[in-house]
């Protein structure tokens, strides 16, 4: 389908299975606990999909169930957690530890650069951060692995002196290399059925992600029809030209929170923490919770109106006030 | 007075913070030092988060950068983008005091929250750096927490993430960073300072009946003990701050 | 004042003469004839300041004034241009003819990504633009020039091979230098009196000139009491950091447009270029329109209620529908 | 059918146009084409501003591309950042066909719309690059509207503000450009196109009544006639569109 197409809504299922393939480059939006594309990365472990390079800045829980769910050969990130539910997020680190999992550790603001330069079409942009640290001497991913990828660049990075001299009182600057992901999965407030896309609170890197990869698969809340987006556009993020399959998804970012409708749920995510510890418990999660639902909607209904009620965004606040979170 | 020594560590922490100044947090008791240093002795301060929130008006304490509750009441709600750009900007980025946590710290305040044991098979894998590493070299001041545990503060780090003053009083420079680096290290037992002159930690302050030599006993390394005072405990309207204001939920407490 | 108080509104002629002087490095907000901060120009006219250094991307009404009044000695711009109303700014062609303005000349692309990069704090920013043009061969102001002025970068660009070999199917890019204006001018929709500002329709490069700026003057058409700009805080496009002056001037922006408020004024604007392609009549001109009124209030009086009713913007399309503007 | 050559211009250009382009314009008659083409024959082509507006829904002809009326119904209303990183985007640029105009052009398309004369003490002033520059250098296809005269089509330009062949087939590559450039010129006499091999300006198509000959009195260089057909005029219906929907004031026409 075109980019310039005018309905590019479809069922779930049906992007992932046209844009998400065995060993693909893949970025996801969101950050920690907040509007990750969870049931886009439920769908995709579901599809049994495999061997996928991911690159996130700042991802949690999305992260997490991927690797658990052995979807995932290389990651290039800048932190894994998910807050206070798990300061380091256990299925990967447990697969670093094990080995199963390749590596490239970059900051959040360099990977976010590394998404704007895709976005923007050059082949790096500078920052000054990691000078001096570990992050430019040592490279996880080789380069006899870089040569060997041709979706991948030569270098981590490169330290280049100042061209113009000290400008700026800089004396050299770390040079990332944009990444171009096959696809990037985000979930956003609302859209259009062309893919226009209105993303309410903080959007991370989800708009740089967006316009650095070749194919976009947009969730929504809200699918909204006709004309909607087109008053005060200002507000949209993300034009249509970037978009090639919109999915009306409720609750889509769930266990995750999605400003102004719902929370996290500390529950869900107290118990994915548990049971991530273990690898016994962890089979029992993906057969109870992701296996055993046949889409999100099954999921939201097994989890229950009370507790979906209970973290409802209170409109004045955007979250669930006095939720329990202990 | 009772109180913990988490509470004794967020105020210590929240005194650090002025009036003008953009404080950078990460998850955790860093937050909640920003939200005391606004309810206590600096209510115009401007709390700042990675994800692009600038100026939240916390009404409950966040359970990670990116909660929803950094996104409301705010000054603008934007990204990452801006965030670090706000922090690399050389006007508003000269008012940024930024707090960091890790691993592992060495005597110039370098941090490790990346891995230990050896990169290419790491026997712990923590989370990386996050904004650690860029927070770390764009500001002129930070604070760090640390447990002060002898495997935390060591001689040698196994991964450098986050620059302090890398190796000495040059090291900023010569490794192309903007001055600044980290100004005291806050723990359960301490506060530690950099020398001006050599950029080495030193022992600051010790929290009241600790003996500097037990501060000693826990670190890898040897830190000038002869500047030492007691450090001021919490006081009562601080306490009642935190606990009945800030983390009613004792979240983080 | 320190950039985090919280109440910043000042009259105007006090924030001019507080933040702009003679000979300072100024850039200013809006593109050719939409949202210039026109009633600032005219009070920088009236003040007598002299030998501004000015940055433009595409600037149109008000650098042809500033211009016009002898208030610039340089300008490093990428567009000189009032629409169909002037093609090229009339004032702005005399001056360089005359050989009494000096001028570097940059793309558009990159004098939004040398405002980028002064915003972000790196020394410079890449693009593809102008590889084999004489935007990178000739430049207006010479090495000695640069050298003579620490505000000015030793180089006007620079072509760099790109270090990543071939990433990005890219052979080598130009990087353009970090601009930091002494003060940045800008006329919004709206603002509050700490500055938080929300810009309506196009920011054009509005948000990187005022995050690149060491002082910010904000005009603004509705100055918003209490909390206003608080609630969808993601609206905002500049928080309140980075400004230093607040003054609400409404029609701040006129004759130039601001969407949802005011259309441009054609019969000012196409008086004004007859008046500009003659000495004597642009003597006439300023002597009437600048510096024969006191204020910008007086100047909109002046033009009377029925022309400003005339350009009154439909609340449906944001600017005056069916405006006469042959 | 009575029309005239601003209206013959228009319709080329608009006929050149697809359904799945994203079209840059410029102020004047470029807007007016991609207007025409959205009512003619590509209503889903995307109308697309350097000033941030994305598929502007055009009810009135804008006078500049920061006027308020390309800021309606927009699918995005951002800046100039979002806009050049569309045409500079490898997957959205290559959907972008530019409209530009200069002052001068040579015979491989490259423009000038800086100065006549010596850049350091012009003869005369133009705007300068605007964003034509940007476009020219990032896109696949380009057209071009000149007028048709002497001055205009030189041999050497005295500024060269926007690439377009450079000085031939590998023109592009040597100097680090992306594949592309102009595709087309639309003067007020004729069509001229780029050979495929040469990169050289030749003439396709010449206005119904014009000989060959005479748009050859109008170049300083002189260029292959061998391949000119006559253009197809305006029809009725195009002609229509033109002067009661897109510009009935004939602000443009």
């Amino acid at each position: 389908m075109s980019k310039l197409a005018k309905d590019k809504v479809m069922p779930l299922e049906a992007a992932v299975k046209t844009y998400v393939h065995d060993g693909c480059h893949m970025a996801i939006g969101g950050f920690t606990i907040n509007r990750n594309p969870m049931a886009a990365v439920y769908t995709i472990i579901r599809a049994g999909i495999k061997n996928l390079h991911l690159y996130v800045h700042s991802n949690g829980q999305a992260v997490d169930e991927l690797i658990g769910a052995g979807c995932v050969a290389k990651v290039e990130i800048a932190y894994g957690g998910s807050g206070k539910f798990a300061a380091t997020c256990i299925r990967f680190r447990k697969a670093i530890e094990a080995g199963l999992l390749q590596v490239e550790d970059y900051s959040n603001y360099q990977m976010t650069l590394r998404f704007l330069a895709g976005a923007m079409g050059v082949p790096f942009l500078p920052t000054r951060s990691s000078l001096g640290s570990d992050i430019v001497d040592k490279w996880g991913f080789s380069e006899g692995l870089r040569r060997s990828d041709p979706k991948l660049p030569n270098r981590k990075l490169t330290v280049l002196d100042n061209p113009f001299e000290d400008w700026g009182n800089t004396e050299k600057v770390v040079l990332v290399p944009a990444i171009t992901p096959d696809v990037t999965l985000l979930h956003v407030q609302q859209a259009d059925r062309a893919g226009n896309c209105r993303i309410d609170g903080l959007s991370f890197a989800d708009v740089e992600q967006a316009k650095a990869s070749k194919h976009l698969v947009v969730t929504c809340e809200a699918l909204m029809e006709g004309d909607a987006l087109h008053e005060n556009a200002h507000h949209n993020q993300i034009p249509f030209i970037h978009v090639d399959a919109v999915v009306h998804v409720p609750f889509g970012a769930y266990p995750t929170a999605c400003y102004q409708h719902y929370d996290y749920d500390p529950a869900y995510l107290k118990a994915y923490a548990v049971a991530a510890k273990d690898d016994e418990k962890y089979k029992d999660y993906l057969d109870t919770y992701v296996y055993g639902v046949a889409d999100h909607q099954t999921l939201i209904e097994r989890i229950g109106t009370e507790r979906m009620d209970g973290i409802k965004a209170d409109p004045r606040t955007g979250y669930a006030a006095n939720l329990d979170r202990r | 007075m009772d109180y913990t020594l988490r509470e004794m560590m967020t105020v210590v922490a929240a005194r650090e913070i002025k009036n003008d100044d953009i404080v950078f947090c990460g998850t955790g008791i860093s937050m909640l030092a920003a939200m005391a240093a606004k309810s206590i002795n600096a209510p115009d301060c401007v709390i700042f988060f990675e994800t692009g929130a600038i100026d939240a008006a916390l009404e409950e304490i966040p359970m990670a950068v990116a909660d929803s509750r950094v996104m409301y009441h705010t000054a603008s709600s934007g990204g990452l983008l801006d965030a670090f750009a706000t922090m690399q900007n050389p006007t508003t980025g000269q008012k940024v005091i930024g707090i960091l946590g890790a691993a592992q710290i060495d005597i110039f305040g370098n941090l490790n929250s990346t891995v230990i044991g050896d990169y290419f098979a790491p026997k712990t894998r923590f989370s990386g750096s996050g904004g650690g590493c860029d927070v770390a070299s764009f500001v002129p001041r930070s604070m760090i927490f640390m447990q002060h545990e002898k495997r935390k503060f060591v001689k040698q780090l196994d991964y450098l993430t986050s620059p302090g003053h890398l190796d000495g009083p040059d090291g900023r420079r010569k490794a192309g960073l903007p001055a600044g680096g980290p100004e005291l290290v806050i723990t359960n037992m301490a506060v530690m300072r950099f020398d001006d002159t050599t950029k080495q930690m030193y022992l600051d302050g010790v929290y009241p009946g600790i003996e500097p030599q037990a501060v000693l006993d826990q670190m890898q390394f040897s830190v000038d003990i002869s500047r030492a005072r007691e450090v001021l405990p919490p006081s009562a309207g601080e306490l009642a701050i935190l606990r009945e204001k800030c983390d009613p939920q004792r979240l983080i407490l």
